[in-house]
Order: structure tokens, then C-alpha cells, then sequence
């Protein structure tokens, strides 16, 4: 569960290509046929538009007006005509039809054999479970800016069970050509073989509110050797030696996105700022009111809805199970170190 | 306006629009209007009964439990007295397109009648409703008036309430166009050339009554 | 007169002013009155007596008559220009139109990935849930009445991540029946679609087969009022033929 | 028709016949009603103008420039709300269509005046509604108001819900009023395969506006209780399911797209006909493929739905029906070309916006069978390669056609002549700005850059600029239109009754236009697409 509001600018992730006129690298299964079904699309359509544009050019020049009274052809139907531009536009659909199909029916019915991820979007990030790995959270920290990264080995068939909770979100992944919405209420799914090694931007395209933009996330092919000590990389969230009890607890901040809902200073966001927390007295929305010491900030972690503070809406989900306790005390220690 | 403007001729009635050329022509005008209007009304009461055909495959046992809390005997006297108000209504027009003027304004009030009648049935339906906590939404309170409805009975109601609130609302426009359509008979404005009005308010009242036909077998009795 | 001075939609108009239109006799509206008092009485007794799942069909089926009646009789349509009823029937297949390709949306969810165990299931968040009743015991595992099942992850997958080399996957006829659509299914899909689309909207629902019932073990099988009957011509040929696996090896070329 | 002349002095234009404010806002004309609600659409064109303006300078580079996320989110919820409720849709059949329609049947006006009166004051209070939406902390769900975050979001969306929800009343009364009127009040003589196509158009953009817009109304009751009953029918925290929300949603919307387009092609028949001097190709087949389009639109909605969980089955029937709505409009298009055979190509303005709209929509079109293709909407879906679509059919089309039809009518609207050459700039400026802006964001697309977004990737910096340079000259060719058309009230030359020399009944009659349309009520003979220069003498129609 971690997420930043990265600038995507900051996203760090290769150009998807280099120059705005080259084709989409096509780093998944998918990628091939579709690619020639676009190129087909484009050639047929470009064909058309040039013969339509071109006989209008052609009668432009020819039969623009000589004189005020010359006389124009009484033509006024031809049924030949008429019959042949419509059955050869309905071949050629047809063809675009038929290939559109079989490629999606292969989109939409994932091998049995594939790795099952859990993909979860929620306002304004994802977060990835990996089958075997307790923590949810993966981490890809990049000169301090950290993006959710989904790892996946190399020439393996992969399917991202995905579901969302709150409002509907949407995997899209230009470099596979996969895209599926991430409907709360139902898993939907998605599956894909990665072709090529590398990082490869994923956005979110169904509108999910004001930071929408910033919903990023990383893909990273890896070899299928070294996929499980990736993965297990990419999922530990522990004090690195030398890391103060702090610092670590930073990185717990920014990996359980923490900020995506409460500032570092005393401001509001969604929720209530961190800043100078730690000794105030709160008044509770049920009027009393309580010293903010370890076991409150504990409690609001574990059953964030036991104590609401005035003035904000029981909206936290609660992390009791996602993070553990070295975690947990880094963070308190890193609350409590902010002014 | 006969094809030349200048010259009114006598015969040209009273009711008859200055852009019409014949009353045929502007009563099959009125009529082919309303009937678009019409079909307009269905539209917009299938989108519901769509809402309630998928709400019923998503949850079927729950649509049924729920459903058996629904008063049926209030609803099938309310469809015995809007089958009633349709019958009056229609032979009002029927008086109407017979110059029968005191039969039409007597079966127009029949029906105005009936309405209200409906309107308090559907008052004590909902009354009841409301007492027993089954509210659409956060108002839903079935739990403590000792009702054990499973998970989503609340959609139901709100499903509930959406479609038979729509349904009162217009039977109370209808009771308005009944009442509008009863002042200009008294003013004996009808006669069996000019009735298209009171034969539109009917096709009107007649497609109320068409969507409760449909609306109580679906909500109140279906097992 | 020589020359009519009235037109109507370019057809001269002999007497403008005279319309001649049908008036019904009384007893005609009361026989249709007492045949809908009738009627009403009959959606009763069929709710009464208990006719299961076929009860939804029987009560549409008298609620189409009556409205029917109401319709023809007192709105008069059975006397009027053939123009109001051509109207009016093309509403109703508009209507027809959106039920159709909306509940057959709802009900062929699953069709393609009933294979990867992933059910279209309805399931509710935790805070909904905390929300909604104050945590008390989860409920038993198959309650009545509660359709969706408590969230369950779907089936453990044959994971080859956990460190097990990966099996040579099943040919599609070894996993039982094979259900995947081949290349042809389309053209049978979708005459069977056009055939339903005059079925109307309920009948699309899904077909309880003991056989996915069985095959699901503790899912609770849709068998809800109005599915037994089956779905209509169109949708059981849908079903019957996804489930043949006739095209199956068809689909073995297309997975690998 | 000669007695009109002498007729002419006596008789007073429909704007000089009555003086005073009143005499325009409860007017029954329905002229007056077609200029009032020209004006009002006109308004809201320009204020949707602006924001998508401000978008796309907005978007110049990938970072914050002058707007925030949220006014981002909000500026384009209304650009597309406005736009589409406000200007498209009422634009082409209430404004012009309300004009135009009557006088070309040779009626003296629509079958309903007074219903005609309350549908512009309906459109009044929806406008207002939508206005007060701005007010009260604006809308940010996007036009299409999708569930959960339009039921969660704290934005005004109830208001600008009810908004949308009563104008679809205007356009309901708009498109009935068409339909009875089309049936019951043709003039002596017209019958259906002597009606001119724009009345072919607008009667199969009224089928539509009657069949389709109470299902959107439905649909936004059933939000507005969803938000203040939380009848959870919607919202899957509670058990409902967003995807029935979509389909209620596109069951509106897609036939709504055909509403703003059939009337573009309604005029585009007028216009290459009547300045190409030449009878139209295929007059059976471009009427019939209207009411075809109108009658194909109902079922072809779940294109819009491919990957948002709609099964993958309904996805497949949706695909192969989209096809079949693509065969009509191509054969259209083919018989506009096929007019201009043989004919004596005048290039007035309207001739130039006919040209132009043949190019533009032809793209538009044929960008839209990439996105009937399954797979390739998986990868095309919800980025600025649908962007462009639909603005090269809505704006390359519509608005092309719009404008190409108001100068083409200017005359008979006012009695004024407009500046030839003013006309031919706009529209080379339009031209240009528009292919500058759009034809960038098929590559855009193409590369995977996500609609709606604030912020995006450096790599696709150098297509948005050269796009918002293109949005400036396209604003610029707008306002160059605005300009001539208003110039044109205040000094343009007085026009004759008939200045193309057109053989439709709306140029039989004085320009402007008497009160009530004809002196003598017009007998029709042949089709309006007769005209002097058409050579009978070349042998029968081969």
C-alpha cells in the first residue's frame, strides 16, 4: 500500500518512446497482433480517406462554375453504384470485426496456469499482493520518490485479479495494450505475458477525482530466475542498518500512503495533520476529549473508527494486519518527531 | 385559415388554431401528440422496471422476503379503484364525443374521486411503511422494529419507494389535468367535434393506470 | 367545388370540418371492466398458489392482457389510425431492446471466465460492512437468503510461484468439459442472441445446471424464482453449446 | 408566385411585425423562438468555448500552470456538460431547425406554438440550473456523472444533475413538436420523397429525442434520489452495481451522439446541393440511411462499455452492431461526394464549410471504426485518441455543419447579406485550427496518453503544445465567424428573397420571412432539388 502523489515527471519511468512518432514498444502477448490490427485499421482508413478526399478535390477543380448559366448533369442516383459503396465497406468491417474479436476473446480468457496477483486501486494508488507474501506494500524507492511497482517475471503468463475501494478506477498498461476498469463490488481481471525486460509506466483511466493524474504505478519485467527474490525485495519494509527509528518510520509513512491523507505540518487534508500531534489534547467528535500519546496514535491505526476526532468523517481504513509492529512503532516515532 | 389568408370564412370554428387547415388536422395532430407523449412515460417507467428485473436476478431471495412485507391487500384495492377511474374515464370521453355534457362532467368527478381515494390508500401503505422503520437508505431502521430482512432489503425499499413515489406523483398530475379538463367541460367549451382534450387526458390517465397494472403484480405479489 | 380550397399533406379535403369518429357502446367498456376486475382477481390467486419460479412469467403473461385491454379498448386503439398503434408498438420494442442486451450483460458476466475461478460475486467492502451491522460473529458459510458468499478468495490457483515447476498445462478436454468459446461460437452466439432478443428481457436469466451447481460445491446456485424454467431457445442453445466443448480443442490452438 | 411581390410592401417581416420585449418572450412565432433560442445556444457555446480554452492552454506543459487539480477536474466537467446539454444538442434542431423546418414544409408554423414557447423557457431554467451549479462549488465527475464518485463527491452534482435532467424535457418537446409537424402539416403537394433531406434529418433526430431522453431522464432521477436517498441501487458499497449505472447511462448517450450529428448532415445535404447546383446522389438512400442511423443508435450503446466490466460477450454482439450503424454514414458520405459530379460548384461560404465538413467528418467517421474494433478500444479506450473522435465528429462535424448552415440562412434569418470574404477567412481559419488541434491527439492517443488528465508524462509535451497552439486559431476562426455574422446585421446589404436561387419552399418567401411564412400557401410539384441548370435534355436519368 504505498503511494506518493508523484509528479509524474518524477515518475522516472523510460520515455514509452523516444521520439512521439515511433509505435508503443510491444513488451506483452497481446502487443503483436494488435499492433498489426492497428496498422491494417490505419492503412484501410488512410486508403479510403485519400480515394473520398481525393474524387472531392478532383470534382472541386473540374466542375467549379464556368459561367452563371452552364448546365449541370440530371444524374440523380446509380443503384450499381450505390450497392457496391455499401457492401465493400461492410467486407472490410467485417474483417476488422472478425480479427477484433478472436484477439479479445484471447484477452479475456486467462490461462489456468497464470500467477495470480491482487491488485487493489484505491483514491489515487494501488497496491499489489503477491500469492505467498504477507505485506501488501511494495516499495520502489527512486531518489525519495516512491511508486507502487508491480514485478512480473519474464515470458510468464500473469493475471491481475483486480477490485477497487471506492470508486471505479482503471488498470491500463500501454505497453501490454491491456486495459480493464477496476470496479468496487467485483473482481474484474487482467492478464498478460511480458515479452521484454524493463520498467513500463501504468496509468489509471477512468476518472477517480482530483489527483487522477497522479495514480501511476511501475511495472517491472524481471528474468524469471531472480522474479522471487524481487518480489521478495520489492515487498520488505524494514529498518535498513544505519536508518534511524525515524527515518525508517518515513519510509513506513510514505508506504502505507499515509499522506495521501494527513499533511506532515498541523494543516488538514482528508484528514487531520500530523504536525506537533504528539502531547496535544484532542476534543473527539462524541465531545470528550483525549491526550494524543502512543496508544492513541496505535488505536487510530488499528480501529481508526473507535475514536474520530471533531470535525472529520469516519473514512480510514484500518491497517490492523497489513503492518507489523517494528513498523508501527518506527511510525509512532516518526509522528512524534514532527513539529 | 383556408389557403387564402384575407378572406375568414364563416364556417371556420372557433377551436380551430389559426395554423391548422381542418379540425381533422389538428385533432390527429393533438391525438398523434399525445400518443408520442406517451410512449415518453414508458420509456421513462422502463428504465425502473429495469432497475427491478436486475435488482431481482443480482438478489432474488432477498427481493422476495422483503417483498412479503408489502401490504398486498391495500395494493390490489388500489388497483381495483384505478381500474375503476380508467373505466369512468373512458366513459367520459365517450360522453364527451356524444355531446353528453352532464354524463361527462359525472364521470369526470367519478374519477377525480377515485384518484384521492387512491392517494389516501397509498397514505395509509405508506404510514405503515414508515412506521415499521422500512425506509429507503440510511433511514432504514427494519432491525429494530423487529424485522430480520436480509442484507440489501434496503434497496428494495428504496427501489420500493422510487417507483410507486413516481407513480403518486403522477397520479397527482393526473388529478390536475382531470380538474382543468372538468372546469373547461363546465364552461361546455366540448362537444363531438371538438373533444381531442378530453381524449388526450384519457389516453393520459389511461397510461397511469397501464404502469400500475404492471408495477403491483411485480412488486406486490410476485413469488 | 371546382377548385377544393382546403388541403391536407397535398390531398385536397372535400368537407374540412365534418370528422366522423368511432364511439364505442357502453356495454363494450363494461364487459372490458369486468374482464380486468376478472384478471385482477386471477394475478392474485396465482401469487397464492405457488407455482414457484413459473409464477413471474404466468403474472407478466396476465398483466401483458389486461394492459392489452386497456390499451385496445379504452384508449381506443383498436379504432384509430393505424399510425398511434405502429407508434406505440416501437416504443415497446425500444423497451424490449434495452431490457435484453442489458440483462443479457448481467447474465453472461461469467461466460468467458468461469475458468479462472473468478466469480462475478458481490461482495461488500469491510468499512460497508462494519458500517452497516456492528461486528458480530461472521455469519455461518452458506446462509440463506445472503447471496453473496463471505468474501472468499477465489479458488486456490495451481500457483507455479510458489517454487513448484510448472505442470505442462492440461489439454482443454483433461479439465473436464471444456467451455471456451472457439472461433465459430460467435456465429452461433449471436443467432441465438438475435433469437432471444425477441425472448424478451427476463428470460435471459441464467439456467440453474445442477451440473455447475455441483461442480461449485458450496455455491449457492442462482435457483431463484423464474430461473428454473431455463432461459429461452436462444440463450439454452448459448448455454448447451458452451458447455459441449465441441469447439474446445479450437480454443487449446488459440490459447497457446 | 408573382402576386407576392405587390403583397410584399404591405405585409411586415416577423421582425417588424411586432415591437417591444414582450412581443418576443411570449411569442408563439416560431422564428422568433429559433432566433431566441440561436441566441441562447450561441451564449453557451462561447462559455464552454472559453473553458476548453483554458484547457487546453492549461495543458501546454505536463505540470501546473495556472489552474489547480480540482478547477482542472471542474473546468473540464463543464466544458463537456455545457457543451453537450446546452449548446449541441439544442443547437442544430431547436435553434435552427425550429426556423427552418415550418418554412420548408410550407406550414405557417409548428404544430404546437405554445408547447414550442415551453420548451425554450424549460431550456431557460435548465440553463440557469447549470449556471448555479458554477456557483455552488461547480460539478467535477465529468459529463457523464459515473457512480460511485458522482454519489460520493461533494461537488454540486445534484444540480447540475436536475440542470441536465430538465433540459432533456426541452428537447423532448422540441423533437414531438418536429414529429406531429413533419406528419400533419405538409404543405399541398409535398410528399415524403419531396421533402427536402434537412427534414429527413431533423424527423430522424426527433425519433430519437423522443425514444431515447426519458431513459437519461430516468436515469438522472434515479442519481438524485441515489445521492439524497442512498438508495444504494448505484452504489456497491451498499449493494448496487455501477455497471447498471453506465448502461442506463449510454442507452441515453449514444443515440443523444446521433442527435447532434443527423441534423449536421440535414444541412449538408441542403448546402452542396443548392450551391453545386445539382439534384443530390441517391436522395432514397441518404433519407432512409437517416431514420436507419436514428433506429441503429438503440442498439448499439455498449461500445462505450468494452472494458469496464461488462462481459466479454456483450462486448462481442455490441462490436459487430456498431458495425452496421458505420454502412449508413459511409454511404452518405459517398453520396455527397457523388453530388458534386457534373455539377456548377459555386464557392459561397457555406459551399467552403460543406467542403470542409466533408473532410473533417470523414476522418471522424473513419477514426471510429478503431474504436467498434474490440481489441483495439482495450488500447484506444478512455485516451485522447477517443478525445479526438468525437470531437472531429461533433466539432469537425456539427459545428461545421452549424456554421456552414448559418451563413447559408443568414439571409433569410435577417434579410442581411453577410461579407463573402470575411466568410472565406473564418473558414479557412477553422480549418486549420481545428485539423492543428485534433489530428495531434490521434498520436497522442495512439501513445497511451489517458483522457482527463491534468498531468502527463514529458514525452508527450510536444503533441499537446502544437494541439493548444492549433485550440488558439481554431478559437481565433470562431470569433472571425462571430464578428462577420454580427457586422453583417448592422451593414450587411439588404438580401433578395431568394440570393442562391434555390428551389425550396423557405426561399419561395419573402427574406426575412413574413409573420405567418406564406402569402399563398406554396402547392409543391417536383423535388427541391430541381433546379433551372439541371439539363433535362441529356437523356433520362442514367
Amino acid at each position: 500500500m504505498i503511494a506518493y502523489f508523484i509528479p509524474p515527471e518524477k515518475l522516472g519511468t523510460p520515455p514509452m518512446s523516444d521520439s512521439p512518432w515511433e509505435l508503443l514498444p510491444t513488451a506483452s502477448n497481446h502487443a503483436q497482433s494488435l499492433d498489426g490490427l492497428y496498422i491494417l485499421l490505419t492503412a484501410v482508413t488512410g486508403i479510403s480517406f485519400v480515394l473520398v478526399i481525393g474524387t472531392m478535390f478532383y470534382f472541386m477543380w473540374k466542375y467549379k462554375m464556368k459561367s452563371e448559366d452552364d448546365k449541370t448533369s440530371p444524374l440523380t442516383h446509380n443503384g450499381k453504384l450505390e450497392f457496391a459503396w455499401s457492401a465493400i465497406p461492410a467486407i472490410f468491417l467485417m474483417v476488422f470485426f472478425v480479427w477484433g474479436e478472436l484477439d479479445f476473446v484471447k484477452l479475456s480468457s486467462p490461462p489456468a496456469d497464470s500467477i495470480d496477483i491482487h491488485v487493489t486501486g484505491q483514491k489515487w494508488y494501488w497496491t499489489f499482493e503477491y500469492p505467498g507474501r504477507p505485506v501488501a506494500a511494495t516499495t520502489e524507492v527512486e531518489d525519495g520518490e516512491i511508486a507502487p511497482l508491480l514485478v512480473v517475471p519474464k515470458g510468464q503468463a500473469v493475471r491481475l485479479t483486480m477490485t477497487s475501494k471506492d470508486v471505479i478506477h482503471s488498470f491500463y498498461i500501454p505497453a501490454f495494450r491491456v486495459k480493464k476498469d477496476v470496479v468496487p463490488g467485483r473482481y474484474t481481471y487482467v492478464w498478460f505475458e511480458a515479452t521484454e525486460l524493463g520498467d513500463f509506466p501504468v496509468f489509471c483511466t477512468e476518472y477517480c477525482g482530483d489527483e487522477h493524474s497522479s495514480m501511476l504505478a511501475v511495472v517491472r519485467v524481471v528474468e524469471p530466475e531472480d522474479y522471487k527474490a524481487e518480489v521478495a525485495a520489492a515487498t520488505t519494509l524494514e529498518q535498513g542498518e544505519g536508518e534511524s527509528l525515524e527515518q525508517f518510520g518515513e519510509k513506513v509513512y510514505k508506504a502505507f500512503a499515509c499522506n495521501s491523507c494527513h499533511n506532515t505540518d498541523a494543516t488538514r487534508k482528508v484528514g487531520p495533520g500530523f504536525g506537533g500531534l504528539y502531547g496535544k489534547s484532542e476534543n473527539l467528535a462524541d465531545g470528550s476529549s483525549v491526550e494524543a500519546d502512543e496508544n492513541y496514535i496505535r488505536e487510530s491505526i488499528m480501529e481508526p473508527n473507535a475514536k474520530i476526532v471533531a470535525g472529520y468523517t469516519p473514512q480510514m481504513p484500518s491497517f490492523a494486519g497489513q503492518i507489523n509492529d517494528e513498523q508501527l512503532n518506527a511510525l509512532i516515532a516518526y509522528i512524534k518527531s514532527l513539529k | 385559415m383556408s389557403s387564402n389568408a384575407h378572406d375568414h370564412d364563416e364556417e371556420r370554428p372557433w377551436f380551430l388554431a389559426h395554423h391548422f387547415d381542418t379540425v381533422g388536422q389538428q385533432m390527429s395532430s393533438a391525438k398523434l401528440g399525445m400518443w408520442l407523449f406517451a410512449c415518453t412515460e414508458l420509456l421513462m417507467f422502463s428504465g425502473l422496471f429495469l432497475a427491478y428485473f436486475i435488482l431481482r436476478k443480482m438478489y432474488p431471495e432477498m427481493l422476495l422476503t422483503a417483498s412479503e412485507e408489502l401490504n398486498k391487500t391495500l395494493g390490489g384495492l388500489n388497483t381495483i379503484v384505478l381500474l375503476f377511474s380508467s373505466y369512468t374515464m373512458a366513459l367520459g370521453v365517450r360522453a364527451a364525443q356524444t355531446n353528453n355534457k352532464k354524463a361527462l362532467e359525472r364521470n369526470l368527478i367519478i374519477t377525480i374521486v377515485c384518484a384521492f381515494i387512491f392517494l389516501i390508500v397509498k397514505y395509509f401503505e405508506y404510514s405503515a411503511k414508515i412506521h415499521h422503520g422500512l425506509l429507503p437508505g440510511d433511514l432504514f431502521a427494519a432491525a429494530e422494529h423487529g424485522y430480520h430482512l436480509p442484507k440489501y432489503s434496503k434497496v428494495f425499499y428504496g427501489l420500493y419507494f422510487t417507483m410507486t413515489g413516481l407513480h403518486g406523483v403522477h397520479v397527482v398530475v393526473g388529478i390536475g389535468v382531470l380538474t382543468w379538463i372538468l372546469i373547461r367541460a363546465r364552461r361546455s367549451e366540448f362537444s363531438s367535434q371538438n373533444y381531442v382534450a378530453v381524449e388526450n387526458a384519457g389516453i393520459y390517465w389511461h397510461i397511469v393506470d397501464l404502469v400500475w397494472i404492471f408495477l403491483f403484480p411485480l412488486l406486490y405479489l410476485v413469488k | 367545388m371546382s377548385d377544393p380550397k382546403v388541403f391536407l399533406n397535398g390531398k385536397p379535403v372535400e368537407h374540412p370540418h365534418e370528422d366522423h369518429h368511432h364511439v364505442t357502446p357502453v356495454w363494450q367498456f363494461t364487459a372490458v371492466f369486468i374482464a380486468l376486475l376478472f384478471l385482477t382477481i386471477l394475478t392474485y390467486a396465482v401469487s397464492f398458489a405457488g407455482l414457484g419460479p413459473a409464477s413471474l412469467p404466468v403474472a407478466m403473461a396476465v398483466a401483458i392482457c389486461k394492459g392489452s385491454l386497456v390499451v385496445l379498448f379504452f384508449m381506443h386503439l383498436a379504432y384509430e389510425d393505424r399510425f398511434y398503434a405502429f407508434v406505440f408498438v416501437v416504443s415497446l420494442i425500444f423497451i424490449a431492446i434495452f431490457f435484453t442486451f442489458t440483462l443479457f450483460d448481467m447474465s453472461t458476466t461469467d461466460e468467458l471466465n468461469e475458468e479462472a475461478g473468478i466469480e462475478f460475486q458481490r461482495h461488500v467492502m469491510d468499512q460497508a460492512e462494519a458500517l452497516e451491522n456492528p461486528p458480530e460473529p461472521p455469519p455461518p458459510k452458506a446462509t440463506v437468503g445472503l447471496r453473496p458468499r463471505p468474501r472468499v478468495r477465489p479458488r486456490p490457483r495451481v500457483s507455479t510461484a510458489a517454487g513448484t515447476e510448472p505442470q505442462a498445462p492440461l489439454h482443454p478436454r483433461q479439465r473436464g468439459l471444456g467451455r471456451r468459446p472457439g472461433p465459430f461460437f460467435f456465429g452461433l452466439h449471436f443467432a441465438s442472441g438475435l433469437a432471444a432478443l425477441g425472448g424478451g428481457g427476463q428470460r435471459w436469466l441464467r439456467p440453474t445446471s445442477s451440473l455447475k451447481a455441483a461442480r461449485e460445491g458450496g455455491y449457492v446456485a442462482q435457483n431463484a424464482v423464474g430461473h428454473r424454467c431455463g432461459g429461452c431457445t436462444g440463450h439454452g442453445a448459448m448455454a448447451i453449446y458452451a458447455r459441449s466443448g465441441v469447439f474446445a480443442p479450437h480454443i487449446g490452438v488459440l490459447r497457446r | 408566385m408573382s402576386d407576392d411581390k405587390n403583397h410584399e410592401a404591405v405585409e411586415p417581416s416577423y421582425l417588424t411585425a411586432k415591437k417591444g420585449l414582450m412581443s418576443w418572450l411570449i411569442t408563439v412565432d416560431h422564428k422568433r423562438i429559433g432566433l431566441m433560442y440561436l441566441a441562447a445556444t450561441m451564449f453557451f457555446f462561447l462559455v464552454a468555448g472559453l473553458l476548453a480554452i483554458a484547457l487546453r492552454t492549461e495543458l501546454f506543459t505536463g505540470q501546473q500552470d495556472f489552474m489547480s487539480a480540482q478547477t482542472y477536474n471542474k473546468v473540464f466537467t463543464l466544458h463537456g456538460a455545457i457543451m453537450v446539454f446546452l449548446f449541441i444538442i439544442p443547437s442544430v434542431p431547436a435553434a435552427m431547425g425550429n426556423f427552418v423546418l415550418p418554412l420548408m414544409l410550407g406550414a405557417k408554423d409548428v404544430a404546437f406554438p405554445k408547447l414550442n414557447l415551453l420548451s425554450f423557457y424549460i431550456y431557460c431554467i435548465a440553463a440557469i440550473m447549470l449556471v448555479m451549479t458554477l456557483l455552488l462549488g461547480s460539478l467535477d465527475t465529468g459529463w457523464t456523472f459515473y457512480t460511485p464518485y458522482s454519489k460520493s463527491t461533494g461537488s454540486a452534482v445534484i444540480m447540475a444533475t436536475m440542470g441536465a435532467f430538465v433540459a432533456g424535457f426541452s428537447s423532448i418537446l422540441t423533437g414531438l413538436n418536429f414529429v406531429v409537424t413533419v406528419h400533419k402539416m405538409r404543405a399541398p403537394g409535398m410528399t415524403w420523397n419531396r421533402m427536402p433531406l434537412m427534414i429527413w434529418a431533423l424527423y430522424a433526430t426527433a425519433l430519437i429525442q423522443i425514444m431515447a431522453t426519458p431513459v437519461l431522464a430516468i436515469t438522472l432521477f434515479l442519481l438524485i434520489i441515489e445521492r439524497t436517498l442512498n438508495i444504494g441501487i448505484f452504489d456497491p458499497a451498499m449493494g448496487g452495481d455501477p455497471v447498471l449505472y453506465q448502461h442506463f447511462f449510454w442507452f441515453y448517450s449514444h443515440p443523444a451522439v446521433y442527435i447532434m450529428i443527423l441534423p449536421g448532415f440535414g444541412i449538408i445535404s441542403e448546402i452542396i446541393t443548392v450551391h453545386s447546383r445539382k439534384h443530390i446522389f441517391g436522395y432514397r438512400a441518404i433519407a432512409m440511411s437517416s431514420v436507419a442511423i436514428a433506429v441503429i443508435s438503440f442498439i448499439v450503446w455498449g461500445h462505450h462499455m468494452f472494458v469496464s466490466g461488462q462481459s466479454e460477450l456483450a462486448g462481442v454482439v455490441f462490436s459487430f452492431l456498431t458495425f452496421a450503424v458505420a454502412v449508413p454514414t459511409a454511404i452518405k458520405v459517398f453520396s455527397w461526394v457523388a453530388t458534386l459530379y457534373g455539377g456548377s460548384i459555386r464557392y459561397t461560404t457555406p459551399m467552403w464549410y460543406g467542403l470542409v465538413f466533408l473532410w473533417t467528418f470523414t476522418i471522424g467517421g473513419l477514426t471510429g471504426v478503431y474504436l467498434g474494433t474490440l481489441s483495439v478500444d482495450v488500447h484506444l479506450h478512455e485516451t485522447y485518441f477517443v478525445v479526438a473522435h468525437f470531437h472531429y465528429v461533433m466539432v469537425g462535424g456539427t459545428v461545421v455543419a452549424f456554421l456552414g448552415g448559418l451563413y447559408h440562412w443568414w439571409p433569410k434569418f435577417f434579410g442581411r447579406m453577410y461579407n463573402e470574404t470575411a466568410g472565406k477567412i473564418s473558414a479557412l481559419l477553422v480549418f486549420i485550427g481545428f485539423n492543428m488541434t485534433f489530428l495531434t491527439q490521434f498520436f497522442l492517443g495512439h501513445q497511451g496518453m489517458p483522457r482527463r488528465y491534468y498531468a502527463y508524462l514529458p514525452e508527450y509535451e510536444v503533441m499537446h503544445q502544437v494541439s493548444t497552439i492549433g485550440s488558439w486559431i481554431l478559437a481565433l476562426g470562431l470569433f472571425t465567424v462571430l464578428g462577420t455574422l454580427v457586422m453583417a446585421l448592422k451593414n450587411g446589404e439588404r438580401a433578395p428573397a431568394n440570393p442562391w436561387k434555390a428551389v425550396s419552399l423557405e426561399w419561395q418567401t419573402a427574406s426575412p420571412p413574413i409573420e405567418h411564412n406564406f402569402h399563398m400557401t406554396p402547392r409543391v410539384t417536383g423535388s427541391p432539388y430541381d433546379f433551372p441548370e439541371i439539363d433535362k435534355s441529356a437523356g433520362a436519368h442514367h
